[in-house]
């Protein structure tokens, strides 16, 4: 089969495979359950990174085409589905973030119970979706994937979580299928306008360049995709999901959560909404850019009174993902590139933040920032991987935040609007705001004297733990310290659309 | 000494900050001090060999037709914004860089060695966090180092936020203290402020030029080389304005808030005496000597387009005379023995900034004393004696804390007796800030108040009466800590002073505070880079000589010997006095935006409006639908009689229907 | 014309029914009703004697007769204590059920009445062996046009489930 | 005076209305198989009368009466049990009383 020489299908044949090693696992079989999942998320993060060497050297040998290891398979020839196999810069970096933060999610639910064999099968399942999503380039199989990584989590908060998980959890899947169904419209009206001569297709390479949506047709279609990814990428006022979501989910599925789904909204938003619709995009992005605009401020503001962990982070997501939300509808190279850095960084830093919170409140049993203080002295490594994340998050240099928050600033000036400069502007200024909040968790969870003198007795991280974190904690660091590289793979994969979008002004 | 040492004088505080962060916990804590200690000295070393080679050699480029010019060491691309807008890490080396080399280096290691004995109790064991200490020094003197000899504007951002970093760390290495965490989180986000409109200012800037390098700021892009091309920045920004003023004017008052937040301008300067809960050689080298002089740096850097921009240089100019003034107002009245040296840095940094400003694009006297020039030189000459009395005074200071072990100067009085080494390091820091010959402050505050006359008549005599005052409260702390009364001993340890290392760099400190207005700035340090002729202005000198001497007579007067003098005035003027005790209620006004209006009335409501409304909205949809969904669910009761009734009458009404459409 | 013994039987028999019935459905006793019921299935065998569909007729006693109303009986003596009356059933119920049978019933009368030209038709004489058993089994096990084999097998795979459905339900657990 | 088809009729019509009155208004569920013994008995009786004088020469309504009864036998026989199986567990036969399996 020609289409299993294409690397591409192993990053969803490896999650499977692992499904099928983790359900011959038995329940009892702790030992052989941890073996299964690490090995697993090992060589997808072997796979992944290999991936990027092979993205690096098709370009380097001069490869300009939009997407590289191509491989279409017909699934249902009525409607010319096909598994159509494809990457491009913006899904390689993607896909590496993935893999870390599936490796990063495994060490972190090292300790799962109950249940552990269940919990990592549908943490698989949902790894599947994703990885599946960021390979694919056909309309249906993206959108299957999207469902794919979107089920999972129902159970998975429903089963695993705390709190009032049962609201949660049927919030976050409502609220999301809700995107789903918005999404589900938008995806057929574009098949059905996919082509002029009626040649319908679903691969999104040749919608593009069949360029064929009428305009007022996209007027229609437009809203409906970038709201159903935009729900997903939390974007306000559809990012109610997320906080409740994130507070009751397992710390794991949090990672996952924030890490990596909520960047299929940003990706799917640029790869469909925006790629396949310009002229709509071009026409609407003010609403949207208003919406994402006030969302940055807005999360951030919110984050600031907030006194549960996982709320400040949560709010603290709003404000990110809708800077990437942001980002994207300006429509030029830098700032969406800086769109994908901050999709990059914020899922490390947001999986770190989960990891961290999930271990403390693994030990201490609350997260209410008034209730704990003085953890440096107690839990010193985890400490500073808070404060690390925090600082990543605020946008200190040297880690990913502020390259990509840059990136993003300087790419969204360069529009000459009042309107678009008074957004970043606002913008900009959520970079205060996050200081603010980020200093106050900081001094009220890890500073001051120990509130709770139970907490003295509690142990610093596992090695378990320090390696979950630590994977992240680099990862930060890496992208903060050499973003070009990054800034290299990416950058080019804006082009088509930044002429597609260019044309229609 | 090849230049392209200075790589490896910025990368190995680096190196060491990594190094004794990950590895430092493991090891024994004296060990990590020295080790500290050692490898600050390997940089201050290199330091101060590729400064010299730069001010003294000629064979690297430095020196072309008698003017000095700035020397690119390298500069790699870090991160592309566009294929021309580029984010360099590089290192460059002009004149104002390798004084701070210089500056940033002696103090870092003066501070370092310090700290050996500062940081540890009366026993000689070392603090808890002595490695970490050491590890933010290291990881401070990197971004300091990396700031100064930035290549573009950017770096500079971002070493500004590295010091902030550092700054916040250190500031809040007592961690477990509420005031220090509070102090550190005030001083992070005020800067933070601060920065929030540098970056606008750079995005500005960058937007109209194209550009980040500050050679291609000032010369352009073309690669010409003489300054009467420096305003093509200006140029290229095509006239566009904002609000009546143009955007250049805008840039460049938003990089000067910016900078105005790292050398607490007022009114950002509310964080520096906060930032005095911080270790105190922390506060010598961070917030008196180094980091509080990046935003005066920033504007020097960026000085030939602030003299073409008129405007930004006169909002300096009043923000810096003001400034000066009121922290010196507020200086006179502090208890606290390290609040009044933080006011007194802020007064001191203000004439720094005031001096850059007073110089004007219209040199008319600079057949005389180089005009525009003077200012620039001056600031820069006060920045480097500065930076080694205030270092001084503060590590004094340290070691009177440490050995009386209260920060307030009514716990202090006559420690004279005690501490003689102390007492006189003191005095000659305080003889240098004041002004007083030939001691180092004398010689830059001289070209400062020169600059400042030459620009108008009422800046002098402002800036004068300034540094009269300065005169006045240095004196003022000085006695109130060594005279004044007997010292009582509370203690079975009588105060005395310290061990050698902290002693050392007192002696050492003091000695450069006597020479080092001897330095032949001019030479060395201006603006573009030639020579700058200046002469010893003796009207000026010989009147501000006077002024401080009254100054400190005054002083003398009032505080040598115990006496009712002080309270009387105080009585007197009770409303000033508490006024000014109290910092002129700007940390009330601040207290009253940030938490009054800016989490009462802007995040609650906001989080209350996410719960409430937003989420309100949704589960409404949610409930309404359920609700829905519950009455639909009567219909389905379950009994199977009920449905068959159902079924029939539907059944029938069908038949009836058929019937009549047939028999019709 | 009919012959008057066939009349005075159609009559009997009509008479029974219509009694009965209403009987079967007021009557308080549950037993009672279940012996109406035997009378009506009774009566309604005569009609299909009467129709020539001697086979018919036979199946309906053995059936219905002999075997449903049986298990009725056992049924209700399972679960009846005997002679505990049934409660009488609330009026409105009654006058509902009465309402909606008489709508029913005056509908479909109607519609009855209205197509008198087929609804007189006089009874056909067929031939004496047109329905034999052994025509009614050629028919049944035959795969012709109007064959019944494939219902005939289906029905009786629906009773072999309904066999094992009894014994599933009834098994003690 | 002839037995016309209409006369057969009548009686099963009165049957069926005999047999919905029973099912709308019993409440015990033994009483309601018997009324819809009735009901389904009346439909047989519709089927036969009309292949006997509309359709003389085939046997289709009759062998639908008799596939009907078959199977009326099976499902009687299973309500049957499933009533007693009820009964068995809930000690009652009411169908108002039976609210178990009810939301």
């Amino acid at each position: 089969m020609e289409i299993f020489s294409n690397i591409l299908i192993y990053f969803v044949i490896v999650p499977v495979l692992t499904l099928a090693g983790l359900a011959l696992c038995s329940n009892k079989g702790i030992k052989a359950i941890r073996t299964v999942a690490v090995t697993g998320a090992t060589v997808l993060v072997a796979m992944a990174i290999y991936l990027v060497h092979l993205f690096l050297q098709a370009r380097g040998a001069g490869d300009t085409s939009e997407m590289i290891l191509r491989t279409d398979v017909i699934w249902f020839a009525p409607f010319n589905i096909k598994l159509a196999l494809g990457v491009d810069g913006i899904s390689v970096v993607m896909i590496l973030l993935s893999a870390f933060i599936v490796f990063a999610g495994v060490f972190a639910s090292w300790k799962m119970n109950p249940l552990p064999k269940q919990f990592f099968l549908w943490f698989y399942l949902l790894s599947t979706g994703v990885f599946g999503f960021f390979i694919s380039i056909d309309l249906f199989t993206m959108f299957m994937f999207y469902e794919v990584a979107l089920i999972p989590m129902y159970l998975l908060i429903g089963v695993w979580g705390s709190g009032s998980k049962n609201y949660s959890a049927m919030k976050l899947t409502l609220m999301l299928m809700g995107g789903s169904a918005f999404l589900m419209l938008g995806l057929i009206g574009i098949y059905f306008h996919s082509a002029a001569d009626g040649n319908l297709t679903m691969n999104v390479l040749e919608i593009a360049q069949n360029n064929a949506i009428p305009h007022e047709w996209q007027m229609w279609l437009f809203p409906l995709t970038f709201i159903g990814f935009g729900v997903l990428g939390a974007m306000f006022p559809f990012h109610t999901w997320s906080p409740d979501g994130h507070a009751s989910a397992p710390t794991a599925v949090s990672m996952l959560h924030a890490g990596v789904l909520m960047k299929l909204g940003g990706y799917g938003c640029f790869r469909i909404a925006i790629y396949l619709m310009p002229f709509a995009a071009n026409e609407l992005a003010w609403i949207f850019l208003t919406l994402t605009g006030v969302s940055i401020v807005y999360g951030a503001f919110s984050a600031c009174v907030q006194t549960d962990l996982k709320y400040i982070n949560a709010y603290s997501s709003v404000s990110h993902c809708g800077m990437v939300l942001f980002a994207i509808l300006m429509f030029n190279t830098t700032a969406m590139t800086g769109a994908v850095l901050q999709m990059l960084s914020h899922g490390l830093m947001t999986a770190l933040f989960f990891a961290l919170i999930g271990m403390i409140y693994g030990r201490t049993h609350t997260r209410d920032i008034r209730d704990m203080g003085g953890m440096m002295t107690i839990m010193p490594y985890l400490g500073v991987g808070y404060v690390v994340a925090g600082l990543a998050s605020l946008g200190l240099p040297g880690l990913s935040g502020f390259a990509a928050e840059m990136t993003i600033f300087f790419g969204s000036f360069e529009h000459n609007d009042m309107f678009r400069r008074v957004l970043t502007i606002a913008a900009t200024c959520s970079i205060v705001i996050t200081a603010v909040y980020i200093l106050r968790v900081v001094g009220k969870l890890l500073f001051g004297a120990v509130q709770n003198e139970h907490h003295r007795e509690l142990t610093d991280a596992s090695w378990e733990e320090r390696l979950s974190t630590a994977t992240l904690m680099i990862s930060v660091a890496v992208i903060g310290c050499f973003p070009n590289f990054f800034i290299n793979i990416i950058s080019d994969s804006f082009l088509p659309v930044v002429k597609a979008l260019g044309a229609m002004i | 000494m090849p230049l392209s040492y200075t790589i490896a004088v910025v990368a190995i505080p680096l190196l060491m900050f990594f190094f004794l962060g990950l590895a430092g916990v493991k090891m024994d804590k004296k060990l990590t001090g020295v080790l500290g200690v050692i490898g600050m000295l390997i940089t201050t070393i290199l330091a101060y060999g590729v400064a010299l080679t730069y001010f003294f050699g000629s064979d690297q480029g430095q020196m072309a037709d008698g003017v000095r010019q700035a020397v690119v060491v390298c500069n790699p691309d870090w991160l592309s914004f566009t294929q021309t807008l580029v984010v360099r890490m590089g290192i460059m080396l002009d004149p104002i860089a390798a004084m701070m080399l210089i500056v940033i280096s002696t103090v870092s290691l003066m501070v370092h060695l310090y700290s050996l004995g500062y940081m540890c109790d009366h026993h000689g064991h070392a603090e808890k966090g002595f490695q970490r200490y050491y590890a933010f020094l290291a990881l401070f003197t990197f971004s300091m180092l990396g700031l100064v000899v930035a290549t573009n504007l950017f770096q500079i951002f971002i070493f500004f936020e590295m010091v902030g970093l550092s700054s916040y760390l250190l500031i809040g290495f007592y961690y477990q203290s509420p005031a220090a965490v509070h102090a550190s989180k005030k001083a992070f986000i005020v800067t933070r402020l601060a920065d929030l409109f540098f970056l606008l200012g750079i995005m500005i800037l960058s937007y109209y030029t194209g550009t980040f390098d500050f050679h291609q700021l000032v010369f352009g892009s073309n690669g010409a080389n003489s300054l009467e091309v420096a305003q093509s920045a200006i140029a290229t920004s095509g006239g566009a304005t904002f609000l009546g003023c143009s955007v250049m004017a805008w840039a460049l008052t938003f990089i000067f808030i910016g900078g105005a937040g790292k050398s607490a301008m007022y009114p950002l300067h509310i964080w520096l005496p906060d930032a005095m809960e911080g270790p105190t050689p922390v506060s010598a080298l961070i917030h008196a000597a180094t980091m509080v002089v990046a935003g005066v740096f920033l504007v020097a850097r960026l000085f030939p387009l602030y003299v073409i921009e008129q405007g930004a240089m006169d909002i300096i100019c009043v923000t810096g005379a003001f400034t000066a003034f009121y922290a010196a107002a507020i200086a006179c009245v502090q208890s606290d023995i390290k609040r009044a040296l933080a006011f007194s840095t802020i007064s001191q940094i203000a004439f720094m900034m005031t001096s850059l400003a007073v110089s004007s694009a219209d040199g008319g006297l600079i057949e005389i004393h180089g005009g525009q020039g003077l200012g620039f030189m001056a600031s820069m000459f006060h920045l480097f004696t500065h930076a080694m009395f205030k270092a001084l005074l503060f590590l004094c200071a340290g070691a009177i804390i440490h050995a009386v072990h209260s920060n307030e100067n009514s716990q202090m009085h006559g420690l004279h007796k005690y501490m003689p080494i102390t007492s006189f390091a003191f005095l000659i820091g305080c003889l240098a800030i004041a002004g007083i010959p030939p001691f180092a402050g004398f010689w830059s505050k001289d070209e400062i108040l020169v600059a400042c006359y030459e620009k108008g008549l009422g800046w002098g005599i402002w800036m004068s009466m300034v540094a009269g005052m300065t005169a006045f409260y240095m004196f003022r702390i000085y006695f109130l800590i060594f005279h004044w009364k007997k010292h009582e001993v509370h203690t079975e340890h009588a105060p005395s002073d310290q061990p050698w290392t902290m002693t050392l760099p007192l002696i050492i400190l003091a000695a450069i505070s006597i020479v080092a207005g001897f330095v032949p700035a001019h030479d060395m340090v201006t603006w573009d880079g030639k020579e700058l002729h200046t002469q010893l202005n003796w009207t000026v000198a010989g009147t501000s000589v006077l002024i401080a001497c009254i100054g400190i007579g005054l002083a003398y007067k009032m505080y040598f010997k115990e006496n009712e003098l002080p309270d009387k005035l105080q009585a007197r003027f009770s409303g000033l006095w508490e006024a000014a005790y109290r910092r002129f209620y700007m940390d009330e006004l601040y207290q009253f935006i940030t938490h009054k209006v800016i989490f009462q009335s802007i995040c609650k409501p906001i989080a209350r409006f996410d719960r409430a409304v937003i989420d309100g909205f949704f589960n409404l949809l949610a409930s309404v639908t359920g609700s829905a969904a519950y009455g639909i669910r009567r219909l389905q009761n379950g009994s199977i009689q009920s449905y068959v009734y159902v079924y029939l009458v539907g059944a029938l009404a069908l038949a009836v229907i058929t019937m009549v459409c047939v028999l019709i | 014309m009919e012959s008057v013994g066939n009349l005075i039987l159609y009559f009997v028999v009509a008479l029974v029914i219509i009694v009965c019935s209403v009987l079967t459905v007021t009557t308080r006793q549950i037993l009672r009703s279940a012996t109406y019921l035997l009378f009506v299935l009774f009566a309604t065998a005569v009609i299909y004697f009467q129709m020539d569909y001697a086979f018919l007729g036979a199946v309906q006693i053995a059936v219905y007769a002999g075997g449903i109303v049986v298990l009725f009986v056992f049924a209700i003596l399972l679960t009846h204590q005997p002679g505990k009356d049934a409660q009488q059933v609330e009026s409105t119920r009654r006058v509902l059920g009465a309402v909606a049978a008489l709508l029913a019933v005056a509908v479909c009368g109607f519609g009855l009445f209205s197509y008198a030209n087929f609804c007189g038709r006089q009874l056909a004489e067929i031939p004496a062996d047109a329905v034999t058993i052994d025509t009614i089994g050629r028919f049944l096990l035959s795969t012709d046009k109007l064959g019944y084999l494939l219902p005939f097998e289906a029905i009786s795979v629906l009773l072999l489930a309904c066999i094992i459905g009894g014994v599933v339900i009834a098994r003690r657990r | 005076m002839n037995l016309t088809l209409l006369m057969y009729l009548v009686p099963s019509l009165v049957m069926f209305g005999c047999g919905v009155y029973g099912f709308l208004t019993r409440k015990n569920m033994i009483a309601i198989m018997i009324s819809l013994e009735l009901m389904l008995n009346s439909v047989d009786i519709n089927f036969v009368v009309f292949n006997r004088y509309l359709f003389p020469g085939q046997l289709d309504g009759m062998f639908f009466t008799l596939f009907a009864i078959g199977i009326a036998a099976a499902e009687t026989a299973l309500a049957l049990a499933i009533i007693i199986n009820v009964f068995r567990v809930a000690r009652k036969v009411d169908i108002n009383q039976l609210t178990k399996l009810k939301f």
